[in-house]
């Protein structure tokens, strides 16, 4: 490693490497890629976003009295499609996984570069015709595409919107085959399986389940648009199919995708949460482990969203009690990250603040998540705005938490600037006031038996929506700031040096922003994760010259 | 490690070396092939869950298949594999021309395959065995016809993207006689023939499934 | 065999591809005797054995590394998790939940 | 106030109590946790901040520490397990005997038949302190029934018939739900539940009936024919349909099944799907002939065939004669064809045969 110069603008780095949009579109460096991602996602985002308004908005009045009820079936679906399929599932592994994976293993790139770029265009492509459903008059199945709704019945533009999530799906795949085989393969000399971060760890399990699961969601999207075209009958009743074999298939990928969308989230509260207590992760093989037993169990669960929809009574309790078994990783992760915290000497940067909201937000929705895993209460909450609650409050209290998490955390890494820090808690303070104010209301009317997906309600659920809706804007608020601060920073943020955290991690190790092949040397590992007393000792050891140590 | 490997314009700028290049491209390969094999899997599981429930449809549907089109084509696709392992054995090698004429061999072999399905597909459509309104089926046994034509979709589901990867397959090896042609592989550096191999061999695997399950394990019943 | 460097010959690949030939003509003419629940069972053992020896020789997994053979029996295992559970509700549907009110 | 901000549904029915008991633990579980986990993690935050604690002290982990996080947690779920899987039986499994009210969803509504006779669209009348069973069906897309202040809810689907029961325990009106999302007006599908008092609902239900369900069934059943090869003489080319419901039935592929009412609306729609042992599939489909209501009166029909409170037309036979004893109750042989299957003793009872 070269000694650190405090301009780090004028070392070479993956941004001023090369110049000119094409140098961008026919990039096949990792971080680069990881940006392009990062500029997509978040165009969906404000997309996914600005639906969710207007469905907050409508629900304002129980009439339903704002836009016409198909919109309204359009602005969810549309929400929940672009949310989950062009926002969260690559939100964390496609920007940072992308971005981070190989330089925390030590590797130049990933192991298939060029396949990375075609998973971004892939994506892109796959998003086109997403898009191309919704101007086309959009889509109004829900995100789940039940049939026969979906095949048979739905007038808005299936086929094409299906054909997208098809599309992203092998998006997803090759990410997911990329990072696997980064990981077996491209590691620096010494960096042993138990020497990885748990960023790592997580990125692997998802990776696992993005591999094995995607395809499946692939051929059931390929039999709903052979149905729709035609008319195969193998989910319609009308021909002796059965809808539920489509719902079981859905399920066997869209169940164990909340977990792609939760464990890199995880991945980077173990990170935030080591460097900011100056510590080691407590029960790191534990926490590691727990990543893979989610990736696992989290393939025999699925028919717990189908409790109601007429599988066997037997079928629906074997799901049941195994759908308890994956609630227990994730309580094992939540106490090693409290227990982390115990002695050690913390600091309340906004990576941070978003760590605490994180847990507490991911407590309750995964506790919720166990309510309804209990069939007998899920009978009566399942369609209601309980779901809904519950799982904004693991997605968006959760993982998107945990992205802007990541976003605050490595944004010096990715851009060599820092973010202006008092902007960004009160934005921070305000995300997490207004994401509770928006769904814990939620929770009282799906209890009350407030169905989803409802266009207009009884008159008595009123004053719970209005809070839900006035909670919404201050959320939308909070995510508007650090939009625009974050780009302030890019032209007018403090220059970060290179390790501004005093992070562990090999991709602190290198300049910020980093060098197109990220190291100028392949390092050699000495070191277990999160070697945070050897950072904070006193002159530190040799692998650790150049970072200005702390106390 | 430090590079000993004498670095040719096939090691990308990431990996040691042509070993670790090489070894690290396989596994991304079967890599993908896992989940080509969840892919055809969730296919089958749809394909079983019917069989159980509608036996009889699977009987009646499953006779009319023509055993001896299912035989022939299989045979031919494990000529192809036996003729795309030697391409790979003699790229091995750096036999050019074996190479080519055993990549040649299993284009052909490829395209026979599809042109006995093509018979297939279109002896079905004649007897207004497709999937849709037009569907018709007649045909002794007590059965519903409804089931029949389900047994039809998944038939022609799985067949269809069984034969849409013999395509991208063919098409896979077009591209290795062009650049077998262009002298492109060593003994150093075959690793795309070898890729290219395994892929078709995943494809002939499938079919070695879907033959017995589609013509031949209800044969015999005569409910 | 021995070792992993160690590849198979072209005998090899014809021993193989003969042996796949026979065991096609086999199951071919299997299926054309009733005999009952048996016929699956057979011909499903048959193109097993064929999977596994296309798997083995002609893809080489018994020469790979054992991280490739971990990856393709976590694929197996995730496909019969998937047909496994999912039966477990088709199988038992017809144990009805429901009550018989004239026993 | 309340009305206006309700935190917590009505409880009208007997499951309403035990699901609230549990998801009142839950409730507390989920509190404990997440104030325990809060609570620590704002303890540690204050006290081992860093102008309080500059250095922190390296702890790699704890076996018995980890076992204990995983173990209570685990013992916690299986509780719950247990408890919720005790729930979910009593939900899914009717008491014998209760009274059944037939349901067709379609875009956008319910439609109701009871086995005395009555029809309702999107509004339904049952009594209160009787076990009612809810047969349904849709005719278009997977509805969902469900009602908030009984807590029960159950997919409708097209094909085939699911089922749900409850108690009603307190007059009143409540809302019923579409809870699937099923299209444009799935927000539109709701509808009333009036629960009331036994003996007006039996008046409600005898009153302006030309006859009951299962009669309504009776005349399909002659009108397409089927009598021709059902008979009661076995003498026809169809099985003998006097004691089907709720029995085995042995089918040509070996498998034996429960008649229940999913199979009599296959075997009446797609009598080509299970084949009953020692017959042919001569039946024709009635497919696209019969309305999903008319379906539900032959079902009806032959549910009471099974039970023995309604005959089959059989012109050799004289009626009423218990020239059918494999039917196990006899108790409805001496009422006319149109007393049904599905009338428990008490309402039979209660029922005011003579207001009609
Ligand atoms: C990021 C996404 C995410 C995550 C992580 C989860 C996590 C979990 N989910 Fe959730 N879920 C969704 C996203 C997610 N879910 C979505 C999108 C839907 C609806 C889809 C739709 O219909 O549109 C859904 C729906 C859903 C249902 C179906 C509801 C219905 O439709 O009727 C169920 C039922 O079992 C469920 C259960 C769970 C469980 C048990 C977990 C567990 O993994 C949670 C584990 C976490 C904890 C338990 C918290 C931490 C633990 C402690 C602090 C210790 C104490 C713990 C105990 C005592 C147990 N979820
Ligand atoms: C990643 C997943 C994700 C995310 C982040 C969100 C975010 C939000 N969701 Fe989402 N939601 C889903 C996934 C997600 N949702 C899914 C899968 C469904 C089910 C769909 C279905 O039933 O099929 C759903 C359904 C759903 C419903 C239920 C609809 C119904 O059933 O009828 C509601 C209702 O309140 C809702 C609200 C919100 C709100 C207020 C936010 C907010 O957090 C959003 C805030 C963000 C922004 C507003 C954008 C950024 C802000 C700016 C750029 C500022 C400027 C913009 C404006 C002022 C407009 N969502
Ligand atoms: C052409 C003669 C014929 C007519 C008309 C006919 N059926 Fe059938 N039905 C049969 C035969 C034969 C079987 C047994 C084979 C089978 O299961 O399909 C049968 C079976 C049934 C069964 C299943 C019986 C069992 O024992 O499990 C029911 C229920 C039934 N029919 C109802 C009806 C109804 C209702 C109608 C009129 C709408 C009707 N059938 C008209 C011939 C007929
Ligand atoms: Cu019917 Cu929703
Ligand atoms: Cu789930």
């Amino acid at each position: 490693m070269e000694t650190i110069s405090h301009t780090s603008q004028a070392k070479p780095n993956y941004l001023n490497a090369d110049y000119g949009l094409k140098s961008w579109l026919l990039t096949t460096d990792h971080k680069r890629i990881g940006i392009l991602y990062l500029i997509s996602i978040s165009v969906f985002f404000v997309l996914g976003g600005f639906f969710a308004m207007l469905i907050r908005l409508e629900l304002l009045t129980p009439a339903g009295d704002l836009v016409l009820a198909d919109t309204y079936n359009k602005l969810f679906t549309m929400h929940g499609v672009v949310m989950i399929f062009l926002f969260l599932l690559p939100a964390i592994p496609s920007v940072f996984g992308n971005f981070l994976v190989p330089m925390m293993v030590g590797a130049k790139d990933l192991a298939f570069p060029k396949l990375n770029l075609a998973s971004w265009y892939i994506f892109m492509i796959g998003a086109g015709f997403i898009m191309y459903s919704v101007i086309t008059g959009g889509l109004d199945t829900g995100w789940t595409f039940y049939t026969p709704y979906s095949t048979t019945y739905s007038n808005s533009n299936v086929v094409a919107a299906a054909l997208g999530v098809f599309i992203t799906g092998f998006s997803s795949i090759f990410t997911g085959l990329n990072i696997i085989v980064t990981v077996h393969r491209m590691r620096a000399p010494g960096l042993t399986w138990r020497r990885l971060p748990l960023f790592i760890w997580a990125h692997y399990a998802t990776s696992v389940i993005m591999v094995l699961g995607t395809p499946v969601l692939a051929v059931t999207i390929v039999l709903v648009a052979l149905e729709r075209l035609f008319h195969f009958g193998i989910f319609d009743a009308r021909y002796g199919g059965d809808p539920l074999l489509f719902q079981h298939l859905f399920w066997f990928y869209s169940h164990p995708a909340v977990y792609i969308m939760i464990l890199p989230a995880m991945g980077v509260i173990s990170e935030c949460i080591a460097c900011f207590s100056r510590k080691r992760v407590f029960g790191y093989d534990f926490v590691a482990m727990s990543s893979i037993a989610i990736a696992v169990l989290g393939f025999l669960v699925w028919a717990h969203h189908m409790y109601v929809a007429g599988i066997s009574t037997y079928a629906a309790l074997i799901f049941s009690l195994l759908t308890f078994f994956v609630a227990i990783p994730s309580a094992v992760k939540v106490f090693n990250w409290t227990a982390t915290l115990y002695k050690g000497s913390i600091t309340f940067e906004t990576p941070m603040l978003y760590v605490f909201a994180f847990i507490g937000l991911f407590t309750i929705g995964g506790l919720t998540g166990v309510f309804l895993a209990a069939v007998g209460i899920d009978l009566h909450v399942t369609d209601t705005y309980f779901v809904v609650a519950h799982f904004h409050y693991v997605m968006v209290g959760g993982t998107v938490t945990a992205f802007l998490a990541a976003l605050h955390f490595w944004w010096p890494k990715m851009t060599g600037k820092m973010y202006p820090e008092n902007f960004s808690k009160a934005s921070a303070l305000l995300v997490f006031i207004g994401f509770n104010l928006t769904f814990f209301p939620q929770f009282l009317l799906g209890y009350l038996g407030m169905p989803r997906r409802y266009h207009a309600y009884p008159a008595e659920f009123q004053v719970l929506n209005v809070l839900s809706t006035a909670g919404a804007s201050i959320l939308a608020v909070g995510f508007l700031m650090p939009m625009i601060y974050l780009a302030w920073s890019l032209q007018y943020g403090k220059d970060a040096g290179d390790n501004p955290w005093h992070a562990a991690g090999l991709e602190w190790k290198t300049s910020s922003p980093p060098p197109t092949f990220n190291f100028d040397e392949t390092p050699t590992v000495t070191w277990e994760a999160y070697n945070y007393d050897e950072i904070d000792a006193p002159g530190g050891p040799t692998h650790n010259k150049g970072v200005e140590v702390a106390g | 490690m430090p590079d000993n490997q004498v670095a040719t314009q096939d090691l990308k700028h990431h990996f040691a070396d042509l070993e670790h290049q090489k070894a690290t491209s396989t596994f991304g390969m079967w890599i993908f092939l896992i989940t080509e094999i969840m892919f055809f899997g969730g296919a089958f599981a749809a394909y079983l869950v019917y069989r159980l429930y509608y036996f009889n449809a699977w009987v009646a549907g499953s006779q009319t298949m023509e055993i001896k089109l299912g035989a022939i084509n299989t045979v031919v696709l494990i000529c192809s594999s036996l003729t795309m392992v030697l391409s790979v054995h003699f790229a091995k090698l750096g036999k050019r021309k074996l190479t080519a004429i055993c990549l040649l061999l299993t284009l052909l072999l490829g395209c026979t395959f599809l042109g006995v399905k093509a018979v297939e597909y279109h002896g079905h459509w004649m007897h207004h065995e497709v999937p849709g309104p037009n569907f018709h089926f007649e045909h002794e046994g007590n059965y519903d016809p409804h089931q029949v034509m389900i047994f039809f979709s998944l038939y022609f589901a799985m067949t269809g993207l069984h034969a849409l990867h013999m395509i991208i397959g063919a098409g896979l090896l077009i591209w290795l006689l062009i650049f077998n042609a262009r002298g492109r592989f060593t003994p150093e550096y075959n690793t795309p023939v070898e890729m290219v191999g395994l892929y078709w061999h995943f494809v002939d695997l499938v079919w070695i499934y879907l033959f017995p399950l589609l013509y031949l394990i209800s044969h015999s019943h005569n409910g | 065999m021995s070792s992993h460097a160690h590849h198979p010959t072209v005998k090899t690949f014809v021993a193989v591809w003969i042996a796949l030939l026979v065991l096609t003509a086999v199951t071919v003419y299997v299926a054309t005797l009733d005999l009952g629940p048996l016929n699956p069972i057979v011909a499903l053992t048959i193109a097993t054995v064929k999977a596994l020896l296309v798997l083995l020789f002609f893809m080489e997994l018994r020469y790979s590394t054992a991280l490739t053979k971990v990856g393709v029996t976590a694929a197996i295992f995730f496909l019969l998790i998937l047909i496994w559970l999912t039966l477990s509700d088709y199988l038992t549907r017809g144990w009805s939940s429901y009550i018989h009110p004239f026993h | 106030m309340w009305e206006h901000l309700p935190l917590f549904p009505a409880r009208a029915s007997t499951m309403a109590g035990h699901v609230d008991a549990l998801y009142f633990a839950l409730v507390a579980i989920a509190a404990f946790f997440t104030f325990l986990v809060s609570a620590l993690i704002l303890f540690f935050a204050i006290r081992y901040r860093k102008a309080r604690n500059p250095h922190a002290t390296q702890i790699h982990g704890s076996t018995a520490l980890e076992l204990l996080w995983t173990g209570i947690p685990l013992g916690i779920v299986m509780m719950i397990f247990v408890w919720s899987a005790v729930i979910f039986f009593m939900q899914t499994r009717p008491p014998k005997g209760a009274m059944e009210v037939y349901l067709v969803g379609k875009q956008w509504m319910w439609k109701f038949q009871h086995t005395e006779g009555q029809r309702e669209i999107n509004e339904l009348h049952v009594p209160a302190g009787r076990d009612v069973r809810m047969v349904m069906t849709s005719q278009d897309v997977i509805h969902s029934f469900y009602v908030p202040a009984f807590r029960i809810k159950a997919d409708v689907l097209p094909g085939r018939y699911t089922s749900t029961w409850f108690h009603a325990t307190t007059p009143g009106h409540y809302h019923l739900f579409c809870a699937e999302y099923c299209g444009t007006q799935h927000s539109g599908m709701i509808g009333e539940i009036v629960v009331m008092d036994p003996v007006e609902y039996d008046k409600w239900a005898a009153s302006g009936v030309d006859g009951s369900l299962a009669s309504a069934g009776e005349k399909s059943f002659q009108h397409y024919g089927c009598s021709m090869c059902h008979r009661a003489d076995n003498a026809g080319r169809g099985p003998n349909l006097t004691s089907v419901f709720g029995h085995q039935v042995l089918l040509d592929d070996g498998r034996t099944i429960t008649a229940d009412e999913s199979y009599i609306r296959e075997s009446i729609l797609n009598p080509g799907a299970k084949i009953v042992s020692g017959f042919k599939n001569i039946m024709p489909t009635f497919e696209g002939q019969l309305s999903e209501d008319e379906v539900i009166g032959l079902v009806a029909y032959i549910k009471a065939l099974g039970n023995g409170t309604a005959n089959l037309p059989l012109p050799v036979s004289e009626p009423n004669s218990g020239a059918y004893p494999v039917a196990p109750k006899p108790e409805g042989s001496a009422a006319k064809s149109d007393k049904t299957a599905t009338t428990p003793e008490k309402n039979g009872a209660a029922k005011p045969a003579a207001r009609q």
